[in-house]
């Protein structure tokens, strides 16, 4: 027998050691890579963000300026989605209008998701009677017709974009509290929690440190679903006159404005319309994406 | 299963007791005063007053609430303000429209999103696959408002198939129930896939496929009703999505029924009626969630036999 | 923000109405029956003319239900089921001489008596009838006979006959008042051509053919329905589509797509429903008369009439629009001048311009024209924010405020039309120092004695040649004194299907379907 | 003498992953004898499963795919046979029991359906016939009350019953080739021991071949007339089970056998074997068992051994069993 | 003779289930039904018995995972089972849990490392960073593994390389008792005998005690100074493994022992075979739990329960036989 064998046994172990380490980060990576659709969305939604930052200084045209001259004129090379009621240039209102939809729906959301998350964690990690008034709670705003809700909202605190803010993420909450309570509850019963508390671990760090990341996954595929429709609340707020104040160029207010024109001037619905929708797809997409490839179940 | 029914039947009491307490507050919290709405805007302070306590609202707020709940036990939901009808009768004639509107709406986005769901999750990867999993993200992305009025432009005033609104035969409801069922379909899809994705890999159906099964079999007996309980599960939810999207649908196309009826509650702010409206709004989704916990337990003979 | 009615104080405006009138009409068959379909703007609220206070219900009741007098096309008062009428000359006493041999559908008789127990009911202030208002001035009711009746008021009231024409006045059958009760408002029971048949909230109004009506040969369709369809493109698509035969109003963005196509006609008639920009007369900056003239010379009107109202609007002249009784053309023009304006907010030392509101209520046609009066006075420096507001909490905002130190209001965009025709209801209920909110509308805090002492005359007489005289005064003085930026008098817009005739839009906004006819 | 009902050749099956392909089965021989029990040994992960699921053609649900060699049943190929044609073989001529009594039940329907469904199916029995059919094989497995079993849910049973249900449901059309993949595994020794008594006597009545797969040395001594030992997807050795036990060849067998605990024999220190097994992605390059073993040399890091007989009906795949190299 | 490291005196865990429409009617889950034992420094107590029957209850409630419904559980001299859990948290170094599934008992969040600090982080253990980090990796290294695996996360790791992980863990804090609750169950044999001898070799090089919780006679016997045998949330039987292993009393000890399988082909075994499974300990049988199973059952089984008593010298059971 040959001496050989150790060195070619540590070689074989070497060669493991040089692998890349596997975060669970660059694990999520590998799979996110593989949703073609996903990506384009993400960059759509990238174009997005950049057209909301640096839109109000690159449009052509400026955004309140009136125009009574050019009124309702088609899509042209001079105003690529045409000119609206008082002449202005519905492409520059539509780029800067993502400032304003992005913001309304990711601010939301987040405060959504935060308020969502800590009374989800709370309530599934320590159960009993805080448990049962957080989710009496939660199922009472459920059981309550969304929009209603925003609509009451904003009637008590006026129109609004912040108000519109307010009242979509009190509306958002319930379903955060709800997801994060779940895997609170299935992580709670997970063997490494039951570790950590043999440690000695105080429910503060089993809490925050243990539990919450796990619920992440769950977050971010509901989070970045919610964008969208939150976008698409805000507008509906807008449609029924309760949204964003004018001469903001949200896009369900200039959808709104607009609808009064519907066969006569159709393109003044059509470019906001379009933007909604292209927008909470993208949204909606990158959140398949990212379930697909934050799905522990889904492997290959 | 009694014992279940009655147990879920009785769980819903301290919800609605929650519900009423929020709605009530909820109402009060909105500014504008009923006494001065009712009043007109050409009364004098006086006047206001004197409504405002032949309305009782200068009592304090906890009698208010059990007054109104007194009331409602005795089937007494009070007086319109706007109408000075009993609210009771108001909200007949608008509870059957939303009601089979949205009954309508859940029946046809149950069938087709099952259908879109069921086909793209068999066929995975495929075409049938992308094509309905890129028409369910579309419909939950299109503003219903305007997926609404497009409809309308095209099957109406174009194609002049379908009348623009209004309540009444079959026809009037095929527009409305699909631009209110659009979204839900296109969620009840893309859950349908998940779930028979999930119930594919269960080791069960590997059973019945091993038993010599054919697909369609395999797809139907063993798949289809055990992916049916976690979306039946959801259908209770999307109710309530239904319930609150018929305030802009109703708006849309002119549908006399409790949502367009809520709306024009809070602009006069006609407490009575809207503090009802919201109670039967969120006492239809307790109730249809209810059904929906049974069949639940109906499907699912687990629970059922306990 | 032009259409006549969407933008007015409805639902819970002061006065808004219809009169009807018959016309002779012929049969045709571009429509194989006789039941007419009419979309209106907004729901129903009720059936008693004594307790309503929006145009639109008044529309619905004005087929079914009459008064002693009415309106013509013109606004001015003619008589339905009085034959004939006179008042004193201290203007105290109206003695109305009725119509014979005219039955309420119930077959109850139209007399004096039924007259008074009308009048008495409006009269009495424990019936808490939202028109109570109009009467409350009604000392008394006398039956003379059986057909002549006297009203007898507290005070002079020159304006009475008006407040009679009003749709307010209209008449219920005294058996249905007794049978029905408060009910009523569900269970109208009229003298008019249409006889009531089923309400069905939120949905419809309809009312079928009265056999036996006063009139000969009228009406000439067999059933009217009111529909609300609130969605201006769902009211036009039903138009086009054939699903009703008369919509109302026309959303003036529309009307070039519509009109003239596929057998549709739009009708735009001059109203007395004014557009005004209210500004706050008792508060900087407003209460400096040369910042509110510079605001009327800053706005084009001619452009507002163009994008805010397709082009149906027409010039304001006066404080009140010229259809309306005691109307005076006045001198002075606010025509746009913006150096004009420009110089008079230097004066007044607003060089820079300021910073204010401009709040409103929240439909989109009102959103468009507050928008377009934003981008105006952007141009002599006024940073105007909108506040539109959904009704509940407009209320609460400008007709809560007790003090009128306490009012927040500052330039409030509105509509008013005088449902009486005459002048004092489009100019008290606005101007008159006593009509401050909460009491009435006067939402531009507008207090002037002199005004007050002729609005004050205009009302203490009967005689048409004092009273005229003293509205021209009062018209000049307010004209001057600009506490609106006076934007102009809307036009009535009404869709309907070639082979409909004989329904009108009167110029108050309200509806008038006696003499519909297809042909 | 011995008539082969099953032969497996050189069978290879690959999933093809996201992360690459996973040769989870890699150049599988075996045959089953007609009437014989073959155990089937390994480490979790060395193929036992795939390998049945190969036969059973029921891959369709994942990513794998056979890429070579030949399934013969009763002399035809199954690698190439049409879904339809497969899917009568399937529970009719060769039936599977899984490892998971709890999960390979479908909870919401009642077991008596779920047994008929198969017997309608492949014998066309009508409705009654199928239902005295149903509960005489729950009978046979010594289920009792069977006639009230039939109408219940599985989550009324223990998990033996159920495992019982699943033997049942397998053996309802008399399958000449039953494949039992762990079958044992998730149940308590008593219950173990019920059911391995069980599926013996079955045996000795019905005479089907049994493909036993498990990682239980202590089960295939018992119940086993063959043993086939899977290392990284591959066989290592065969033999029968006396020629296993008391003769193994093959390193990775013989530390396996050293390295149970055997009840009533002491030793103070297991033998064990170093190391773990290579992963999918990471394979070396010869012998795949050579990096754990005590006796490797150069050839074994180069070259696949292939098999070299033993004795007679026993071979393994190691250098040290080539008489010529040594 | 040493008093014992911990002495676990007639614990019960009844899990109470809501019964009827208010969940008014209570009723239990006797899952730990009046169990004694003593664990001596340094020995090895096995714990056997079928699925379900207690075992791991019984281990939780040691470190108070799970609230003791009744009895004492001393700990060198300290009864812990009425502590608060901040008068506990200082003795949780002092016993360590080692878990059957290396899959679930490792965060997958958390690198190697990470997981390893926890409860030196916990308990303080460690003010400077790179100390702790040495001792982390003298930890791996003692377990088998090496420093550089510190940086990775679990799923990476093969299931015996994560047992490993999870020694390593429970040894951080030097523990004097570890229980092991079916720490080789989830193990290929080949894996399991590696841990196994770790297992026995930290053992010896810390002298530590162990509770070691298994199902698998076989594994018990190899590792184990004294055995007990649980049934239905009792312990039936529990003496020097020799004994138990060569002449037991109890007829479930047994038909148990008589079940287990032996890789040997030639040996030709007499079973006895048990009818049916074990009760649900949501309504135990009355009297000998075991007596609906057992062919010696008389009269007094269905009605007494038997005491638990030494019938030998250090040979304890509890049954009418005897
Ligand atoms: N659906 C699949 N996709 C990808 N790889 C798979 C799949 N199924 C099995 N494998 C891989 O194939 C290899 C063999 O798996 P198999 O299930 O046959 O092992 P086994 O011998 O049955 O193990 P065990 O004793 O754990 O059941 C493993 O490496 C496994 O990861
Ligand atoms: N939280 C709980 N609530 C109710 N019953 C429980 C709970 N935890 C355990 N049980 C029950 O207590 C009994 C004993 O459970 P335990 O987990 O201790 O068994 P075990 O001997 O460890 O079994 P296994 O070998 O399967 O791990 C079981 O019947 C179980 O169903
Ligand atoms: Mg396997
Ligand atoms: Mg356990």
């Amino acid at each position: 027998m040959s001496q050989r064998t150790t060195k070619e046994k540590n070689d074989f172990n070497q060669e493991e050691k040089m692998e890349d380490i596997r975060t669970p980060f660059s694990e999520f990576w590998r799979k996110f890579k593989k949703q073609k659709t996903a990506i384009v969305a993400g960059i759509f939604i990238c174009l997005f963000f950049i057209a909301a930052i640096i839109g109000p200084y690159i449009v052509p045209y400026d955004i309140a300026e009136p125009d009574y001259d050019h009124v309702l004129e088609g899509p042209s090379g001079k105003h690529w989605f045409g000119t609206d009621a008082y002449g202005r240039d519905i492409f520059s209102r539509v780029v800067v209008g993502a400032r304003i939809s992005l913001a309304v729906g990711l601010s939301s959301v987040v405060v959504g998701a935060i308020l969502g998350a800590i009374l989800g964690l709370i309530s599934g990690y320590y159960g009993g009677w805080i448990d049962n008034v957080i989710m009496r709670i939660a199922d009472v705003l459920f059981a309550f017709p969304g929009i209603i809700l925003a609509i009451g909202i904003i009637a008590i605190l006026g129109p609004g974009l912040y108000n519109v803010v307010f009242a979509v993420a009190i509306f958002s909450t319930p379903m955060f509290a709800r997801i994060v309570r779940g895997s609170t509850l299935a992580i709670k019963e997970t063997v490494y929690v039951e570790v950590a508390k043999s440690i000695g671990t105080k429910d503060k760090r089993v809490m925050f440190k243990h539990i919450l990341p796990g619920t992440f996954s769950g977050i971010i595929v509901y989070f970045t679903m919610r964008i969208g429709t939150s976008i698409l609340t805000a507008s509906s707020l807008s449609f029924l006159g309760m949204g964003a104040q004018p001469p903001t160029p949200e896009w369900g207010a200039m959808l709104s404005s607009g609808r009064d024109y519907l066969g006569v001037a159709s393109h003044i619905t059509f470019f906001p319309g379009m933007a909604i929708f292209v927008t909470v797809l993208a949204f909606n997409l990158l959140g398949d994406g990212l379930r697909d490839a934050l799905d522990p179940k889904i492997d290959n | 299963m009694l014992n279940y029914t009655i147990k879920r039947v009785l769980g819903v009491i301290p919800t609605l007791i929650l519900i009423s307490i929020f709605v009530f507050l909820f109402i009060h919290l909105i500014p504008g005063d009923p006494a001065r709405i009712v009043a007109g805007e050409d009364a004098t302070a006086a006047d206001v007053e004197l409504i405002r306590e032949e309305l009782g609202l200068n009592r304090p707020l906890h009698i208010q609430y059990i007054n109104y709940i007194k009331g409602i036990l005795n089937g007494d939901l009070g007086i319109s303000l706007k109408t000075k009808k009993p609210v009771l009768e108001e909200i007949k004639n608008r509870f059957v429209p939303t009601f089979t509107l949205t009954l309508f709406s859940i029946f046809w986005s149950v069938v087709f999103g099952l259908l879109i769901g069921i086909v793209s999750a068999v066929n995975r990867g495929k075409w049938q696959d992308y094509t309905g999993m890129f028409a369910a993200v579309s419909g939950i992305s299109l503003p219903s408002f305007w997926l609404g009025l497009m409809l309308v432009q095209i099957f109406s005033v174009k194609l002049g198939w379908l009348p623009t609104g209004g309540y009444g035969t079959f026809k009037h409801f095929i527009l409305p129930s699909m631009t209110l069922g659009a979204g839900v379909a296109a969620v009840i899809a893309r859950f349908a896939r998940s779930s028979v994705m999930d119930i594919l890999k269960e080791d069960y159906v590997r059973t019945a496929r091993a038993k010599g099964l054919m697909q369609k079999i395999v797809v139907w007996r063993h798949v289809f009703r055990n992916a049916l309980i976690p979306i039946v599960t959801m259908v209770g939810l999307q109710f309530g999505f239904l319930l609150g999207g018929s305030v802009v649908i109703e708006t849309v196309f002119s549908w006399p029924g409790m949502g367009s009826l809520l709306i024009d509650s809070v602009a006069f702010r006609d407490y009575p009626m809207i503090q009802s409206e919201i109670l039967i709004f969120s006492l239809q989704f307790i109730i249809i969630n209810l059904i929906v916990d049974l069949l639940y337990a109906v499907l699912n003979p687990e629970i059922s036999y306990k | 923000g032009c259409g006549s009615k969407d933008d007015n104080e409805a639902p819970d405006q002061g006065q808004e109405e219809t009169t009807e009138k018959p016309e002779e009409n012929n049969e045709s068959a571009a429509k194989d029956n006789k039941d007419i379909v009419v979309a209106v703007q907004d729901t129903f609220i009720s059936m008693d003319p004594h307790d309503t206070n929006d145009t639109l219900s008044y529309s619905a009741q004005k087929a079914m239900m009459q008064g002693l007098v009415g309106f013509d096309k013109e606004m001015n008062v003619i008589p339905v089921l009085a034959e004939s009428y006179e008042a004193n000359d201290e203007a105290t006493e109206f003695t109305f001489k009725l119509r014979e041999g005219i039955k309420f559908h119930d077959g109850t008789d139209f007399n004096a008596e039924a007259v008074k127990v009308n009048v008495d009911r409006l009269a009495n202030p424990e019936n808490r009838l939202k028109r109570h208002s109009l009467f409350a001035i009604v000392d008394h009711t006398e039956v003379v006979d059986e057909y002549t009746v006297k009203v007898v008021l507290k005070e002079p009231f020159g304006a009475m006959i008006n407040n009679f024409a009003h749709p307010a006045a209209m008449m219920h059958s005294p058996k249905a008042l007794e049978e029905f009760g408060k009910e009523v408002s569900r269970n109208p029971v009229g003298t008019g051509p249409f006889v009531f048949e089923e309400w069905v909230s939120g949905s419809h109004v309809k009312m079928v053919k009265n056999e036996n009506y006063w009139k000969p040969d009228y009406p000439k369709v067999d059933s009217v329905t009111f529909k609300p369809v609130k969605e201006n493109g769902s009211r036009i698509a039903m138009l086009q589509t054939k699903e009703s035969d008369f919509i109302y109003p026309v959303p003036t963005e529309q009307v070039k797509a519509i009109d003239g196509k596929d057998g549709v006609v739009v009708e735009a008639e001059p109203s007395i429903i004014v557009r005004y920009l209210a500004m706050n007369t008792n508060k900087e900056p407003f209460n400096d008369v040369r910042v509110r003239q510079a605001v009327n010379y800053a706005i084009n009107k001619e452009a507002f009439k163009k994008v805010v109202c397709g082009g149906y609007l027409e010039k304001m002249d006066s404080i009140i629009a010229p259809n309306t009784q005691f109307y005076s053309k006045q001198e002075k023009s606010y025509d746009f001048n913006l150096e004009k304006a420009k110089e008079l907010m230097k004066e007044a030392g607003y060089e820079n311009g300021f910073e204010t509101e401009i709040w409103s209520n929240n439909s989109s046609n009102v959103i468009k024209a507050t928008e377009f009066l934003q981008q105006q006075l952007a141009q002599i420096g006024i940073k105007a924010n909108l506040v539109p507001m959904e009704s509940g909490t407009r209320l609460e905002r400008i007709w809560s405020v007790e003090n009128p130190d306490d009012a927040e209001l500052q330039m409030y965009y509105a509509g008013w039309s005088p449902s009486t025709g005459d002048a004092d209801w489009g100019i008290r209920p606005l101007f008159a120092g006593e009509s401050f909110p909460p009491n009435s509308y006067n939402t531009a805090y507008y207090n002037n004695e002199e005004a007050d002492k002729w609005i004050k005359k205009g009302i203490a007489t009967a005689d048409n040649e004092e009273r005229r005289e003293a509205y021209e005064k009062v018209q000049e003085i307010i004209w001057n004194d600009a506490p609106w930026a006076f934007l102009g008098v809307s036009m009535t817009m009404g869709g309907r299907q070639e082979y409909l005739e004989g329904v009108y839009l009167l110029p108050d906004g309200s509806l008038s379907v006696e003499e519909a006819e297809i042909k | 003498m011995d008539k082969k009902i099953l032969e497996i050749k050189n069978l290879k099956t690959h999933f093809f992953t996201d992360n690459g392909t996973v040769k989870a089965v890699d150049g599988v021989d075996i045959h089953i004898n007609e009437g014989e029990t073959l155990g089937v040994v390994g480490e979790s992960g060395s193929g036992k499963s795939v390998t049945s699921l190969s036969i059973m053609g029921l891959l369709n649900d994942t990513s794998g795919r056979i890429v070579d060699g030949k399934i013969e049943f009763q002399g035809r190929n199954l690698v190439n046979l049409k879904e339809e044609d497969m899917r009568k073989i399937r529970g009719n001529d060769i039936a599977m029991i899984f490892q998971e009594p709890m999960t390979s039940l479908n909870p919401v329907l009642r077991i008596g359906k779920q047994i008929s469904e198969a017997i309608k199916l492949h014998l066309k029995y009508d409705k009654q016939k199928a239902k005295e059919h149903t509960i005489n094989m729950l009978k046979l497995v010594g289920i009792p009350r069977a006639e009230n079993i039939y109408s219940e849910f599985p989550f009324q049973l223990s998990g033996g019953m159920r495992q019982r249900v699943m033997i049942a449901m397998a053996m309802a059309c008399n399958p000449k080739l039953l494949i039992a993949d762990e079958p044992t595994t998730a149940l308590d020794v008593t219950i173990q021991a019920q059911i391995l008594d069980l599926m013996k006597k079955l045996k000795e009545d019905v005479g089907t071949a049994i493909m036993f797969v498990t990682h239980d040395l202590g089960v295939v001594a018992e119940m086993c007339d063959r043993v086939v030992v899977m290392y990284a997807g591959r066989v290592v050795e065969h033999g029968d089970v006396y020629q296993i036990f008391e003769n193994p060849k093959h390193p990775y067998t013989k530390g396996l056998l050293k390295s149970v605990p055997v009840l009533r024999q002491k030793v103070d220190r297991l033998a064990s074997i170093p190391g773990n097994v290579p992963s999918p992605k990471n394979m070396p390059k010869g012998c795949k068992f050579a990096p754990r073993c005590e006796n490797a040399f150069d050839k074994c890091w180069e070259e696949e051994p292939s098999f070299y007989d033993i004795e007679e009906n026993h071979s393994s795949k190691c250098w040290l069993c080539n008489r010529k190299s040594l | 003779m040493a008093k014992p490291l911990l002495e676990v005196k007639n614990i019960k865990k009844y899990f109470p289930v809501k019964k009827g429409i208010l969940k008014k009617k209570e009723e239990f889950v006797r899952a730990v039904d009046d169990v004694s034992f003593d664990i001596y420094k340094g020995e090895t107590l096995g714990l056997v018995g079928e699925s379900g029957c207690g075992k791991s209850t019984t281990g939780r409630m040691l470190l108070k995972l799970i609230e003791p419904t009744d009895g004492q559980i001393i700990f060198q001299g300290k009864d812990i089972s009425k502590m608060t859990e901040d008068e506990i948290r200082p003795l949780r170094k002092d016993i360590q849990m080692i878990f059957q599934d290396p899959y679930a008992s490792l965060n997958p969040r958390m690198t190697v490392g990470e997981i390893i600090a926890e409860p030196l982080i916990v308990h303080e253990m460690y003010k400077d960073s790179e100390e702790m980090k040495k001792r982390i990796h003298e930890l791996l290294n003692m377990v088998g593994l090496s420093s550089y695996h510190s940086v990775r996360y679990p799923h990476e790791f093969s299931g015996g390389q994560r047992q490993r992980i999870g020694i390593a863990r429970a040894l951080a804090v030097k523990p004097k008792l570890i229980i092991a609750d079916e720490p080789v169950s989830a193990l290929d044999v080949s894996i399991q005998s590696q841990v196994l001898n770790l297992m026995q070799d930290l053992q010896r090089d810390l002298n530590l005690t162990y509770l070691f919780i298994a199902h698998d006679l076989s594994v018990v016997e190899h590792i184990s100074d004294r055995v007990g045998v649980m049934y239905l949330g009792k312990i039936v039987e529990i003496t020097d493994k020799d004994t138990l292993y060569d002449k037991p009393l109890h007829p479930y000890t047994q038909a148990l022992l008589s079940a287990v399988p032996v890789p040997n082909p030639r040996i030709e075994k007499k079973r006895i075979i048990l009818e049916g499974s074990i009760p649900s300990p949501l309504n135990p049988p009355k009297g000998c739990a075991f007596h609906t199973r057992c062919k010696h059952a008389k009269d007094i089984c269905k009605k007494a329960a038997p005491e638990f008593k030494e019938v030998e010298a250090k040979h304890y059971t509890a049954c009418h036989l005897y």
